[in-house]
């Protein structure tokens, strides 16, 4: 036996791309609320048992848009815009950039994205600090 | 008692028990029916008959077109419901896999879908029956409370056998033994109800045969 | 430290609120709750106590607690772990001994009526209880009294939610689970043998942001995770349901990934959430690795007919109860047999010379 | 008078065999018997489905001969078979039976039920529960010779119209004769014809024939009212007579119950075999057919059918020889719908005929018969039985149907070439 690809066992994928084609559903009924409302929404993958074709035919139809951003909290978080406008293809990894989950979300911006108030004030309060050094310092 | 341990004891303690009443009860019959003996014909047989007890035992299964338009309703039900259980006892996995883990053979199931067919069939089959069996004047009056235990107890195990099949209790371990349970009382009352005709028909169609054969006749 | 909500807790980390909302959405996910209750969960997280969690462990094989901890890097389990204040775990902590011992005193005295208790391992109750001890005191004494101020009891692994493998046939050494013993508080069980470790991180999750215990199976397991059974998740079960079945681990079927039923999968009977969740960072789970499910998250699953052993089979031979059977049916049969000889014989010879006035009363 | 419970309910504890045992162990009350019985078509009551008339007996099999009767009767749980309930299944076993035996071949189990009224006749019997005109016809055929009451004076009577009509000889006690003839009492006072046609046909066929005056009678009401003793004895007559004379074949008459109890139940009923062979009128004059010695001239023009005695065809195989006979002397030949093995009854054989209080049901019983009848458009209908012919007789009068009967022997000998 030369390498694992000699076991003769063939891992069969579930079939079909029913559950792709619900999502896909669900984000038009997304997109058209948020174009009527301004309020959007989110999808978790990992809450529904997608297949190989399902992941395809999402990844194929949805595509690669103009944002794609890395949040490096906790880990990578992957945020990349699909080539339909607003919406957004969310990857939550952990340290080890190992999926922890995956969001598909419909709306102007992520919300993750969005610098926090607490985030802001915390920063400005480091920047000050930065200053006053800069200052005592010169 | 949790569904598990009802499983398991339907799998280990209550399969032996059935098993072992069936086969002591089964085996009990045959005792009662040969004691009684029979005395030797001493007229002499018509040579040459076209009868004889072995013919009767596949001859009497095939009803003769008249006897079969007088008793069509029950001829069908019968024959949907005979032919669907046992098709359905020996040409599914499970149940192959059961008999071959305790007699030693095993041979091919038929496809899923032909056999939840024919599951479906025998219990329409049976519902017939039961609804002939009360509305029938004649059925009716003859039937007592062992008619009606023994259509239940054959009836149960064809359908908790459908019902675990298809998943339609929430907790299937519950189903699958309620299922096995529901053969088991079926294998309980075997011998004390008229469901021994399974095996005594045999000896009945035998002498049945025989008689008729002597003289020449084929029945 | 020990009054910190979870968020404070996060940014004394160094954690931003961008990571909070990460954390707080994968804690959503890993519940199996909508995408819109991960505001609920933020919230709830903001303001949730860091709860004292006192882990016992009793006759068990550590298994649990490797499953827990094998996870080769951090991760939001172990994140998650972090957060909560494990006071007492005998493989895991430092302290050893009589100081151990102490620790975990100090903690129930701190937090009384408040902490919960994590159990893995079945209690011997066999000749006083004498099988399994820390520090002189049996495990019975020891579950008593520390359940006494416990909020709830977690019961990782079948050895703790059912008895497992020291249950077994014989059961040499007397083994119950904790829930024959404690009555009188609540107790979930996350049973497995490994239980999966997002299982239970999740149970950990859900008391941590709600406050409350997850809503429960018959069985006492959580439904989110044990709703459902091996097989409706499976992703074989297309095979069963055509009736293609694998024979042996090597033939055809087998290499076709056909259904491991008749190999002896449990999978139909027990109920876990190894088909969805999977293994190892969603790598693979039993069925996924060509091996039937062994049903390791049902009650007595060592007794419950061998691993290869078909579901639909007998669990105990039926052979020995056949052959007495027919020997007490051949015994009875002769006695039935002489009975109705003689009465037919009597019956015979109390036959009247018959007359035309027997016709007639 | 000495008919009691005990004697009955011993006699059925004699009786059941195995194959009863099988029967009822069979039974699974789908009732389809009822439909192969006419007092249960004729009237749809189903007190007359066959199995239920053997409710009695089946009782007494399980209570006495199964372990779970014994253990139940043991617990009180088993109902007694009392006196009232034989009296009231009395009409069950006798005046709604004919012990035709289509029922025998219907059931899917294979329950030959006509076996078990046999058998439950010999307990109603010894109780005292059969119908008191078949108890004064057994009576008579054991003390005067005849269930008719029919002397040998009478026959001797109707021998010397038959003699003079034909210009034969009747032989009687010819001792080495080959073959000794028997009558019915019916065929003797009803049909005598039957007696100079055996005489015309045996002396164109040189058979070698004789009557006997000692056992004439072919009757057996005993085993109408079944019971094995008196019907033994009954038959024990003509073996003694038979054999006495050294005959080689006893010839059984156009009678069906007759050919039953001398051909198939006669040897079991005197416990040993015959030291002759029995042959029926009708197997005989097949032989001769086949051999030549049997000659016809001319052909019945108009449409005629045959019925079936139930005891000669269902019940003792003798099938084809009529339509073989009928075939050499009828143009136009033609067959009830269910006929052979699967006729339907006259409606008063099994000594039903010989039971007043059954007379009503036996002429609603025939309307079987004459729907059959209607559908061929025949205006003869041959038989072999007398007893058949007369039940038969009082049918077609009762219904206003105009059919001629007759007997295959008569009419055979009619058409006997010169």
């Amino acid at each position: 036996m030369s390498g694992l690809g000699d076991i003769g066992i063939a891992v069969q994928e579930p079939g079909g791309d029913a559950n792709a084609r619900a999502v896909l559903r669900e984000i038009e009924t997304l997109l058209e609320r948020l174009l009527a409302s301004g309020e959007g929404g989110s999808i978790d993958l990992g809450g529904l048992p997608l297949s190989g074709a399902d992941y395809e035919l999402l990844e194929a139809t949805l595509g690669h848009g103009e944002v794609s951003a890395v949040i490096d909290s906790l880990g990578p978080t992957d945020v990349i815009e699909t080539a339909i406008p607003g919406v957004w293809w969310l990857t939550h990894c952990n340290a080890a950039e190992e999926v922890m989950a995956e969001f598909i979300e419909v709306g102007w911006c992520p919300q993750i994205v969005l610098a926090a108030q607490e985030d802001v004030s915390d920063g400005l309060q480091r920047l000050r600090a930065a200053l006053k050094e800069d200052g005592n310092a010169g | 008692m949790n569904a598990m341990e009802l499983l398991s004891w339907s799998r280990g303690p209550g399969l032996g028990i059935a098993t072992a009443v069936f086969l002591f009860g089964m085996l009990l019959r045959l005792f009662e029916i040969y004691s009684l003996g029979r005395k030797p014909d001493l007229a002499p047989a018509r040579p040459n008959s076209p009868g004889s007890g072995w013919r009767t035992i596949i001859s009497r299964s095939v009803p003769e077109a008249p006897v079969f338009r007088r008793s069509a309703v029950t001829l069908t039900s019968g024959y949907l419901f005979h032919i669907g259980f046992f098709i359905v006892l020996l040409f599914t996995v499970p149940h192959i896999t059961l008999f071959e883990s305790v007699i030693g053979i095993g041979w091919p199931a038929l496809p899923t879908p032909v056999v939840d067919l024919v599951a479906v069939v025998a219990i329409i089959a049976m519902l017939v029956s039961l609804l002939h069996r009360l509305l029938d004047p004649v059925k009716r009056f003859l039937s007592g409370f062992g008619d009606y235990v023994a259509w239940s107890v054959t009836f149960l195990p064809l359908l908790t056998g459908y019902m675990a099949h298809h998943h339609l209790l929430p907790d299937y371990t519950l189903m699958l033994a309620i299922h096995i349970l529901s053969v088991e009382l079926l294998l309980v009352l075997f011998p004390f109800t008229k469901l021994t005709h399974m095996l005594t028909l045999f000896i009945a169609r035998w002498y049945n045969g025989e008689w008729f054969g002597h003289k020449g006749v084929a029945s | 430290m020990r009054d910190e909500t979870m968020l404070e807790l996060l940014r004394r980390q160094g954690v931003s609120r961008r990571g909070f909302l990460k954390f707080c959405a994968a804690t959503a996910s890993m519940l199996a709750l909508p995408p819109s209750m991960a505001a609920a969960v933020a919230e709830a997280m903001a303001t949730a106590r860091r709860p004292t969690v006192i882990w016992l462990s009793f006759q068990e094989c550590t298994g649990c607690t490797e499953s827990l901890t094998r996870s080769h890097s951090p991760t939001l389990e172990s994140l998650l772990f972090d957060t909560i204040s494990l006071d007492y775990h005998e493989t895991l902590q430092a302290a050893a001994g009589t100081a151990a011992e102490a620790a975990r005193e100090a903690a129930m005295q701190n937090a009384w009526g408040n902490y919960l208790v994590l159990v893995d391992g079945s209690i011997p109750l066999k000749d006083g209880g004498v099988y399994a001890t820390v520090a002189g005191k049996s495990n019975l004494q020891t579950l008593r009294e520390v359940a006494e101020g416990a909020a709830a009891i977690v019961s990782i692994g079948t050895c703790a939610s059912y008895g497992g493998l020291p249950y077994a046939k014989p059961n040499p050494t007397g083994a119950v689970p904790v829930s024959e013993i404690i009555t009188d508080k609540p107790i979930i069980n996350v049973p497995g043998c490994p239980p999966i470790p997002v299982v239970m991180t999740a149970v950990l999750a859900h008391y941590l942001t709600f406050g409350t215990l997850p809503e429960l199976d018959g069985l006492g397991r959580p439904k989110a995770f044990y709703g459902e059974s091996i097989h409706e998740r499976c992703y074989r079960r297309p095979f069963y349901d055509r009736g293609l079945f694998a024979k042996s681990f090597d033939d055809e079927g087998a290499r076709n990934g056909w259904c491991l039923f008749e190999l002896g999968c449990k999978g139909p009977t027990t109920h876990n959430a190894c088909a969805t969740t999977k293994w190892n960072q969603g790598t693979s789970f039993p069925i996924q690795s060509g091996h039937g499910c062994l049903g390791c998250s049902e009650p007595d699953f060592w007794d419950a007919g061998g691993f290869y052993n078909t579901l639909s089979t007998p669990i105990t031979p039926v052979t020995g109860a056949a052959t007495a059977a027919l020997a007490a049916g051949a015994a009875t049969g002769l006695a039935v047999t002489l009975a109705n000889r003689r009465r037919k014989a009597n019956a015979r010879r109390a036959h009247p010379e018959v007359t035309i006035d027997d016709l007639e009363k | 008078m000495s008919a009691t419970l005990e004697k009955g309910l011993n006699a059925l504890r004699e009786q059941i065999d195995a194959p009863i045992a099988s029967y009822f162990s069979s039974c699974v009350r789908c009732g389809m018997c009822a439909e192969a019985c006419l007092f249960f078509t004729e009237t749809r009551d189903p007190k007359y489905t066959p199995i239920h008339k053997l409710e009695p007996m089946r009782r007494l099999w399980e209570q006495e001969y199964t372990l779970s009767g014994r253990v139940k009767k043991w617990l009180g749980l088993a109902k007694p078979i009392t006196d009232e309930e034989l009296e009231a299944w009395s009409p069950l076993v006798y005046d709604s039976c004919t012990q035709c035996g289509r029922c025998s071949m219907v059931c899917p189990v294979g329950n030959d039920l006509t076996y078990m009224i046999r058998k439950l006749r010999e307990g109603m019997a010894l109780s005292g529960h059969a119908p008191p005109d078949v108890v004064s016809a057994v009576n008579r055929t054991v003390t005067l010779g005849s269930p008719m009451g029919v002397k040998l004076k009478a026959l001797q009577a109707q021998i010397r119209d038959q003699e003079a009509e034909t210009g034969l000889t009747v032989p009687i006690n010819v001792q080495g004769a080959d073959y000794l003839a028997l009558l019915s009492s019916m065929e003797i006072m009803n049909f005598p014809e039957y007696i100079g046609s055996l005489a015309r046909i045996f002396d164109r066929a040189g058979v070698s024939w004789t009557l006997s005056s000692e056992a004439f009678e072919a009757t057996n009401s005993g085993i109408q009212i079944g019971q094995a003793d008196l019907a033994g004895a009954i038959v024990m007559r003509i073996v003694t007579a038979a054999e006495k004379l050294g005959v080689k074949s006893v010839i059984s008459p156009e009678c069906g119950h007759a050919y039953t109890a001398l051909r198939w139940e006669g040897p079991n009923l005197i416990g040993r075999p015959y030291r002759f062979e029995v042959v029926h009128i009708l197997e005989l004059l097949d032989q001769l057919r086949r051999t030549g010695r049997l000659k016809t001239r001319g052909k019945v023009a108009e449409p005629l059918t045959f019925h079936d005695p139930c005891q000669l065809v269902r019940r003792g195989g003798v099938v084809a020889q009529p339509r073989r006979l009928l075939g050499m002397i009828a143009a136009d030949f033609r067959e009830m719908d269910e006929h052979g093995v699967w006729n339907w009854c006259c409606g008063g054989g099994g000594g039903v005929s010989a039971s007043e209080r059954a007379n009503a049901l036996q002429l609603t019983s025939f309307r079987r018969k004459q729907a059959q009848l209607e559908k061929l458009n025949v205006e003869t209908m041959v038989t072999a039985c007398a007893n058949c012919r007369i039940v038969l007789e009082e049918g077609l009068e009762h219904h206003h149907m105009d059919i001629k009967l007759v007997g295959l022997t008569e009419l055979i000998a009619e058409h006997l070439e010169e």
